[in-house]
């Protein structure tokens, strides 16, 4: 089957998305023709597809690693009578640390601790990794070479960002200056990414 | 400094009243709102994350301003919580009690005099570095809770993945000529066979028409030597087919056999030289 | 949300079944509304709803287990072009010894080991068998009558060769090798002559 006109490009990816078992981003949609249709066209036909969809219970949304539908959650409701199993709640310790390693990756379980002045559960991390939210991506040259968190892909997929700076912004500190030496300011990374923002 | 009411006056007043000493700090009335019941301490106590949580939660509580905190009045609640938990037997964690000696070495130091106002950057406030920390963790503390609020999957939405109707096929290998090479060039690096193991064109030619020949003869029926050769191979193809066959005798792989000279020669496959 | 018209009940029968995991039964989709709507109206909406899909790349079919979405057949060449694996490779072992069998054909077993250096596992012999590849062509006349393997047409067809006489010449390649080891080329009498040639 060749598809000719637009739409049959657009009924293509339509159907790949629906099946498809993780976000796919525009490179890989060129892949399924060929000839390669090109990067616009396939972005035109995602918008129209978006568009076709604006009044069903499935939407197509852009993440990190691509596009993909996803129900809207409205019907949320509806699809939760069906499940047998609740979606996991998180505790404030495993939220908390999932937020100091989304914000000031790539971080040791010593700076989690610092920012949180308790000590970590290993659990809290394992809850992390075995969602596939965090790994860890490297060790700090530092003694005992800790290893160093950082979130994934699949953390930004699933809460439906494309990159992390769509993260919501944190609260500005506030004017922590008037207060804290200025020393100490260049040296807190706290100081330094709200020096950014 | 701007006391709110529900704290207890400055020290210095109060010093008479005091109702206890918790760590060397005169206590002076248990805060209002610690009015507990016993039982449900443990549950108040594991609302907090950690000391930093408790100590926002008091701040906070009291609109206190967090750049300015009163330490005096903020430690002695912070000490009656922690003397709390050490009454009732809950396993104190280490991090609280760190905490009540931090609160406490920078309560003596906002004590101290007060430098003259030109040097005070310098020296810098003792409470810096607490509220520092506060703060940070109270962002991250907010940050955490947003993260919670967003709509995220399998809580709040689904992916879709629909079934994919497709026939299995199970896919074999691919084996490149290049491969093959490659094998070769390994096996030869690591068995240094170099000068045994050279193969040409005409020496493949005639291993080629070895397997033919022995194809032939498969069945262990004698075969006569002539019908080996086919004249559609041209001159050079007899040439090779002979070779091929001279081969097969050198690697004892056929039997050729002639009962008296100028009588057909036949072939079979070695295996079954037994009979012969 | 709660549904309304038939067109809500729809919407919603159409978005659980885009994003359930299995086919869900008539009783099953029931159970997604309070009060239920009955039998009987599902089963129009789902007649409804097969014939909404009956000109896109997925339609709504009815299984032994229940109704589910799923892709047509004609869409497979492009869902196909998606699979990330590779074609599958074969080990070290079994590439050697297809070399080995077509290059010096034909040999048995002792002779691929004496010349890779090492013991030939059964299932190696019985891939490239399998494959159809390679077979036996004969037995050599020695004690134990070892089987005489060679390739055979179909592994010329599938390589894309006439004869055995278009597979690579080694003696290039060799020399290669030989270049790389030049203190066997001085020592080898075969190898300097090869430079001759």
């Amino acid at each position: 089957m060749q598809p000719q006109t637009p739409d049959d490009y657009k009924r293509v990816i339509e159907t790949v998305l629906l099946a498809a078992p993780s976000p796919l981003p525009v490179a890989e949609l060129r892949r399924l023709f060929d000839p390669d249709p090109g990067a616009d066209l396939i972005r035109r036909l995602l918008d129209e597809l978006r568009a076709d969809w604006s009044d069903r219970g499935a939407e197509l949304i852009q993440v990190a690693s691509g596009w993909r539908f996803q129900t809207r959650p409205e019907y949320q409701v509806f699809l939760d009578r069906l499940k047998e199993e609740r979606p996991p709640r998180y505790s404030r310790a495993v939220l908390e640390t999932l937020a100091i390693i989304a914000y000031r990756q790539p971080v040791t379980r010593g700076d989690i601790e610092d920012i949180r002045g308790v000590a970590v559960s290993p659990n809290v991390l394992k809850t992390l990794e075995s969602r596939g939210w965090v790994d860890i991506v490297g060790h700090r040259d530092t003694p005992g070479r800790p290893a160093l968190f950082a979130t994934t892909r699949r953390f930004l997929d699933e809460l439906g960002l494309r990159s992390l700076t769509e993260l919501p912004a944190l609260t500005e500190i506030e004017r922590i200056m008037d207060l804290v030496d200025t020393k100490e300011i260049e040296e807190s990374p706290a100081a330094s990414s709200e020096e950014e923002s | 400094m701007n006391l709110p009411l529900e704290l207890a006056p400055l020290e210095t007043a109060a010093q008479l009243d005091a109702v206890a000493r918790l760590y060397g700090e005169p206590l002076l009335e248990l805060p209002k709102d610690l009015y507990i019941p016993p039982d449900a301490l443990e549950v108040f106590l594991e609302a907090f994350e950690g000391p930093l949580d408790l100590l926002l939660y008091l701040i906070r509580k009291s609109n206190l301003n967090i750049l300015d905190i009163p330490m005096a009045p903020l430690t002695s609640q912070y000490l009656v919580y922690v003397e709390a938990m050490r009454r009732h037997n809950l396993e104190l964690a280490a991090d609280y009690l760190l905490m009540a000696a931090t609160l406490l070495e920078i309560k003596s130091r906002t004590l101290l005099p007060r430098p003259p106002r030109v040097e005070e950057d310098e020296v810098g406030d003792p409470r810096a570095e607490l509220v520092r920390r506060l703060l940070e963790y109270e962002q991250m503390k907010q940050a955490g809770a947003r993260l919670d609020s967003m709509p995220r999957a399998e809580r709040d939405h689904e992916w879709v993945s629909i079934f994919v109707a497709e026939k299995v096929v199970e896919r074999l290998p691919e084996v490149s000529l290049h491969d093959l090479q490659l094998a070769w060039l390994k096996i030869m690096k690591k068995a240094r066979l170099t000068q045994h193991h050279q193969v040409r064109r005409e020496e493949l030619s005639v291993r080629e028409h070895m397997t033919m020949i022995m194809r032939k003869l498969s069945d262990g029926a004698f075969v006569v030597f002539d019908a080996l050769f086919d004249v559609e191979y041209g001159a050079a193809g007899l040439v090779v087919s002979f070779l091929a066959v001279l081969e097969l005798v050198k690697e004892k792989l056929v039997h050729v056999s002639q009962n008296e000279p100028f009588a057909p020669i036949y072939v079979k496959l070695s295996d079954a030289a037994t009979d012969a």
